[in-house]
């Protein structure tokens, strides 16, 4: 996709840059994106952040994304079966924690813990990539676990954790991070097991100059100061 | 058509004598067109991308069943307990007056404006564990939280306003005349209510249960954060239809499609019942 | 004919032909519900008709043919200006609005329009009204207003439903005298139950009954030679009706009534009609065999004070004597009584 | 309060005379305050947990401004297009009579049913660059998707079905019967719908407008489907609350609360001019 | 008294007291916009008075200091059966059922409701559309509906406005004779423009002009010799007020006015009123100085057929004339003429 170009500033020279990136990696984009602007001049980075799915929809139908930053390889794959991204790369990685509220009503301590029959447990659905990959630690470990809800997203299980309504959940590491005091996490071992992956690309189809300031971007978040200000959000290397 | 469109000697057809309404300027017909085009437009193309050939499969698969039984359960159940409260709070807006009156009204309309994963996370502030009633309820022995009455809470919680909306709206068109009339012959309020002040707003009453109950049929946002989703349980057909569009996109499109036939199907059917009005 | 009037509508048992010449006022007479607001309807354009047809200066407003409609000008477009049983005044609007309405709506500059409407608002003596809102207004003060706004619509034909009603002795006579001015020379149609509206008003009078014309004509003639028991009623006559027999009218009840010879060599066995005002009729307590050759058996229905004299009614004739006679004769509800007429104050005529 | 609650010999205070109402029972009281209390707790448990300390810095932050501002723009916008293009569809569906109608008028309600997110991708399939309309609209020049004017479609798409229900209703309750007369004293159809119709259900329009507005204004599933999210371009306040709910949950609850306030004004500013309807 | 009521509503002007005995019927008259209509609304709870209070039966039904409400019994507690001036029938419900309403709100079993209901219909004459809708009725026809529902609801007080408005020539009298049976015994307010339902149904009369009551008493007194100008036109006398001069009343304008000498030895300059009917006017176009003592100047205003004669109408009298002598005078509009009438026509008496 192109973006607008020139289309304020008294200069009339100013390029938009605009990338859609899934809806847990905000804080860290919108620094990165700060980053990238303090080093090119007249560039105007703009940032979308949504569910993945929902951004491979709007490129699909065409979206005037440059850019596109997914919370798991699959939805990625989607783009790249529709010949819709450059090559993608892999720039983050992340692990499931089981997050509890402040106090820790149940008093979970291990995976195991949550296969208690009074702990109310919430996970998310195996069809959103969070949920698989719950499903694949859940595997690993052997258990059985019987959650009162799975939810559609992360920040759905961490908002029923936040609110005390669920005693415990299993989200990502960074979410956990970013939740501050509201939760507590306890990591677990068998989190190994489940590694979720960000890939990174440029959307084609754009002009070249475009395209160049696109692999810029993702150059940047490949990059050590990238990879470091990633890190500060909880994610790891891939 | 039966309504003559301002010409000054127009040739219409009729099936039969009787009241003749004034005409609606004629130009008055190409926006009516537009925007029931840019209504129906989308549905269409949402009707184009479905697979028709897998379409019955999957919308009698155990999932989708059970999502669309427990949606219409919970619809039915919000709608009468959208009506139990909204009733009498529509006929307190529309007949009484007391300082703060406008205020309150102004504010049993936020739930429209609320998005309505705010809304969720507002009634679990409420009805949470650890919400403002949640000890109360806790000692009185009732567990809301991932229950299907959590499902009833939220989708009362985003339809209520529409009843008492559409139903406050045809109180005040209606007037107090005729319940004047009824109490002077020596009818208690309970009878001028139940036999002369509903009867005559009927058709808003009804227009505004099958709003509310379209409204719960649809509800997402406030029952995936309030109520959770477990199939069977809380996981309604929009949560269904949500789930199925992380992996199969078009599938969820053909999910859609059943929520809207039986929206049209319900709202259709109690049109029926609804009498036109005379002319004259 | 300015107006060609010929429609039926059988939902209501509605079937009905009319014309009114150019400038004259035709009185519909009738009792409740016997189609006269119908009537106005259909020529308003405000119910469409099953069968028949309206014309208003040779050009058809509706033709419909067994419940199709085949020509149809909507009613904004008649030139006809409808004033309903009720006002109906625009809640939104104030009164001076309210009677500006039609001029404006034709067309015409605010302040003509605002002119007119205070003019008429002073005929019908409101003027101090203007600017109130109408739900401010009283029942009687509102339907004034919605005479006044009917007649600044200088409409081609004047519907007026039952325009008096509800109007106060005061302005009642007042009013009547403005609209005769102002229907002279207007083409309208007034429904009334006062036999003083059509007398004044209206250069001819048809009564309804039961969705049908059964009597028609000027005025005068219908009001003082009525051929319908309603119209007789109407302007206060007796009315019998039977057949002639050469000397007389035979009832169906097989009476004999006397009168005027109508002269002119008439068939027995042609139908009559015997008319007579009450205040010709005596009332006894016996039957007498005097010089009236007309006598009648009765029993008294009701008594009303009626000006210096009692209108005792009878199961069908009126005869109206002084509250001394009727004090005399203790007249009540239920007394048997007969009634006689001098066959002088009989009139007799065909019909 | 003005109105008797059903006793035999009441002792009401009123300060002034004129019209009285007849009294509502008095049972009707009590589900009307527990259906008050259900919509208004939640709204308080929100303001319970708002760290008011912070909570201007939050709501003037940059991201907060543009969203609001964008919000207002867009939702002021759709209001217009839903009263150009719901207006004359109520006039439509309230006068005249034509077979298929009351399929037409279930099929405009769908938007309230359809779960918003279901909504904008139907939007996308219709005005999207591979839509229905998407390559006729390329060739006159016009991008919609992922632009301000696909969030006012998105918008509009949703609270159309308000504005031509509450008009609707209104204009079946009040009848053809001034529009006769209107007629009757020469006004054409244009006339009659500007200085009668209009005038005569103008609560009933307002009151759609400022559901219309109020709806736009909470709008998100089929803004972030269809328009995106980008800050302001397509990110409205609703998908700036969702956007913070992912980082700081309690700042979308600050922020969900300016929403609140925001609609609360706007219905009870437009509500001033509602003039009162006598009793009597 | 069964009835007392003292009320202000000082937004409409309105400040009346009035009072009806047990049993007895109190008649309402007065122009458009009087009041009347007011007066009903308060006594059936309709209104609020601003200031005063209203009882029935010794019971408070509202009190009111000010604007304050200090006691108010809803309307439906009331025992006061309202017909308002629109029939208001409830669209929802057939004909019997709304005459079945009260009945019903009362506690009755829908069987011996709808008997009753049945019964009402009856009386005013319309049985045979017990099963319609009321959308499907004439004008007329639900006015009647509306008598016979409030009738059905056998309050203690029943509250009429004009129930014989719109009513058709057929049905009014008959009507006129059920109302005058079912009040008798009924303690009832009635509204009318009508002289006759005020002579046949009222025991009394009370005369409202702009919110007052200007004149009361027993209807025969009111209407025989009346106070105000307005009884006066609507019992069809002439009226004038001056003063006692000894031998006649001066009226302010400064006509003379000579009639019975009302005996009594009355002090010079004492208010009085002079009465005399329409029929004992005579019109001539110029002065004549002959055996009758009083003459007045006038301007013909209208014209009016009235039964046998011509009501002529000036400034302030009115003349009855037979249309021979209106067509010899060749009266019209506009007409300066003289007004005769015998001393001996004249009832002069104080107030
Ligand atoms: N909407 C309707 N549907 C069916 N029948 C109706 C309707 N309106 C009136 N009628 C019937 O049609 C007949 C004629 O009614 P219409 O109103 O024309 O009478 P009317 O002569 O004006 O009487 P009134 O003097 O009481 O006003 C009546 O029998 C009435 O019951
Ligand atoms: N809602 C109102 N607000 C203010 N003034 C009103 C209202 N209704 C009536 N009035 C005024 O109060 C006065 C009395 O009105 P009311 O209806 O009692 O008269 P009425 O005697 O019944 O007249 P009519 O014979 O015309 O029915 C009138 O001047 C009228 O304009
Ligand atoms: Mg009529
Ligand atoms: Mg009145």
């Amino acid at each position: 996709g192109t973006s607008a170009t020139g289309d304020d500033g008294a200069d009339g020279d100013t390029t938009t840059l605009t990338v859609f990136a899934a809806a847990s990696l905000q804080g860290s984009f919108e620094d990165l994106a700060e980053q990238f602007e303090d080093a090119h001049d007249g560039v105007d980075v703009r940032l979308s952040f949504a569910g993945s799915s929902d951004l491979v929809a709007q490129v699909q139908q065409g979206a005037p994304a440059d850019v596109f930053a997914s919370a798991d390889t699959a939805n990625m794959d989607k783009l790249v079966a529709d010949d819709l991204v450059g090559n993608p790369q892999d720039f983050a990685t992340n692990t499931l924690e089981i997050a509890v509220p402040p106090d820790n009503p149940a008093g979970v301590e291990t995976l195991a813990d949550l296969a208690a029959p009074d702990v109310k447990l919430v996970l998310c659905a195996p069809e959103v990539p969070c949920g698989a990959a719950s499903a694949k630690v859940e595997d690993a470990a052997g258990l059985d676990l019987q959650p009162v809800s799975e939810e559609q997203s992360v920040t759905d299980v961490l908002g029923k954790v936040i609110a005390g309504e669920a005693d415990a959940g299993l989200v990502y590491v960074t979410d956990v991070a970013a939740a501050g005091d509201d939760v507590e996490g306890v990591e677990f071992p068998e989190s190994d097991s489940a590694v979720n992956t960000y890939p990174i690309a440029p959307v084609a189809d754009g002009g070249d100059e475009q395209a160049d300031l696109a692999q810029q971007f993702v150059d940047l978040v490949l990059s050590d100061d990238g990879q470091q200000t990633l890190a500060g959000f909880g994610f790891a290397a891939p | 058509m039966r309504v003559s469109t301002g010409s000054t000697t127009g040739r219409t057809g009729s099936t039969t004598g009787g009241a003749a309404a004034v005409g609606l300027p004629r130009w008055a017909f190409a926006p009516a067109a537009v925007g029931g085009l840019f209504v129906l437009l989308p549905l269409v193309a949402m009707a184009t991308r479905v697979d028709w050939s897998s379409y019955w499969s999957l919308v009698t698969s155990e999932s989708a069943r059970a999502a669309l039984l427990l949606s219409l359960q919970t619809s039915a159940a919000s709608t009468v307990v959208c009506l139990v409260l909204g009733v009498p709070m529509a006929l307190v807006l529309a007949r009484c007056r007391f300082p703060g009156i406008d205020l309150l009204r102004s504010l049993v309309m936020v739930p429209l404006v609320l998005p309505p994963v705010v809304g969720g996370i507002a009634l679990l502030y409420t009805f949470g564990r650890r919400g403002l009633l949640g000890e109360t309820l806790e000692v009185a022995g009732l567990q809301i939280a991932f229950s299907t009455t959590a499902v009833v809470l939220a989708q009362t919680f985003v339809a209520l306003p529409f009843l008492v909306m559409s139903l406050e709206g045809a109180l005040r068109t209606a007037g107090a005349r005729y319940e004047v009339v009824a109490a002077s012959l020596g009818a208690r309020p309970t009878t001028v209510l139940r036999r002369v002040t509903l009867p005559l707003v009927w058709p808003g009453l009804l227009s505004g249960a099958v709003l509310s109950f379209a409204r719960a049929l649809g509800e997402f946002g406030a029952t995936i954060t309030f109520a959770g989703s477990l199939q069977g349980v809380t996981r309604t057909l929009p949560l269904e239809i949500y789930l199925q569009r992380e992996t199969d996109p078009d599938a969820a499109v053909a999910l859609s499609l059943l929520l809207v036939v039986v929206a049209v199907l319900v709202i259709a059917a109690t049109r029926q019942g609804r009498p036109g009005r005379s002319v004259l | 004919m300015t107006l060609a009037f010929a429609a039926a509508l059988p939902a209501r048992g509605f079937d009905v032909e009319l014309d009114v010449a150019e400038g004259r006022t035709l009185a519909l007479l009738g009792p409740n519900g016997a189609g006269k607001s119908t009537a106005l309807g259909i020529t308003a354009g405000t119910l469409r008709p099953h069968d028949g047809h309206v014309t208003l200066d040779g050009r058809p407003l509706v033709r419909a043919e067994d419940g199709r409609t085949r020509t149809w000008v909507p009613p904004h477009a008649r030139q006809v200006a409808l004033l309903a049983q009720e006002p109906l005044l625009f809640p939104h609007l104030s009164v001076r609005q309210n009677v500006a309405f039609g001029p404006r709506s034709q067309g015409a500059a605010r302040r003509a329009a605002d002119a007119a409407a205070d003019r008429r608002l002073a005929q019908v003596g409101l003027a101090h009204l203007a600017d109130r809102p109408p739900s401010t207004l009283s029942g009687g003060q509102a339907q004034r207003v919605a005479v006044a706004r009917a007649l600044a619509a200088e409409p081609r034909l004047l519907l007026l439903d039952e325009p008096m009603a509800a109007l106060d002795v005061d302005v009642t006579p007042e009013l009547r005298q403005t609209l005769k001015h102002l229907l002279a020379g207007q083409t309208a149609i007034i429904t009334t139950h006062d036999v003083l509206d059509a007398l004044l008003l209206a250069d001819e009078v048809a009564v309804i009954e039961d969705g049908r014309v059964v009597e028609r004509g000027p005025t005068p003639q219908v009001l003082s030679r009525p051929r319908s028991a309603f119209a007789a009623r109407i302007a206060g006559l007796n009315l019998l009706t039977g057949v002639w027999t050469g000397g007389g009218v035979r009832t169906p009840a097989g009476e004999m009534v006397h009168g005027h010879d109508p002269g002119d060599g008439l068939a027995a066995g042609a139908p009559m009609t015997a008319v007579f005002r009450p205040a010709a009729v005596s009332v006894y307590l016996d039957e007498r065999h005097g010089s009236p050759r007309n006598t009648f058996r009765g029993t008294v229905r009701s008594l009303e004070p009626r000006g210096d004299l009692v209108r005792v009614r009878t199961d069908h004739l009126a005869a109206d004597v002084t509250p001394q006679a009727a004090a005399e004769l203790s007249l009540t509800p239920g007394t048997r009584v007969w009634l006689s007429v001098k066959a002088a104050e009989v009139d007799v005529y065909p019909g």
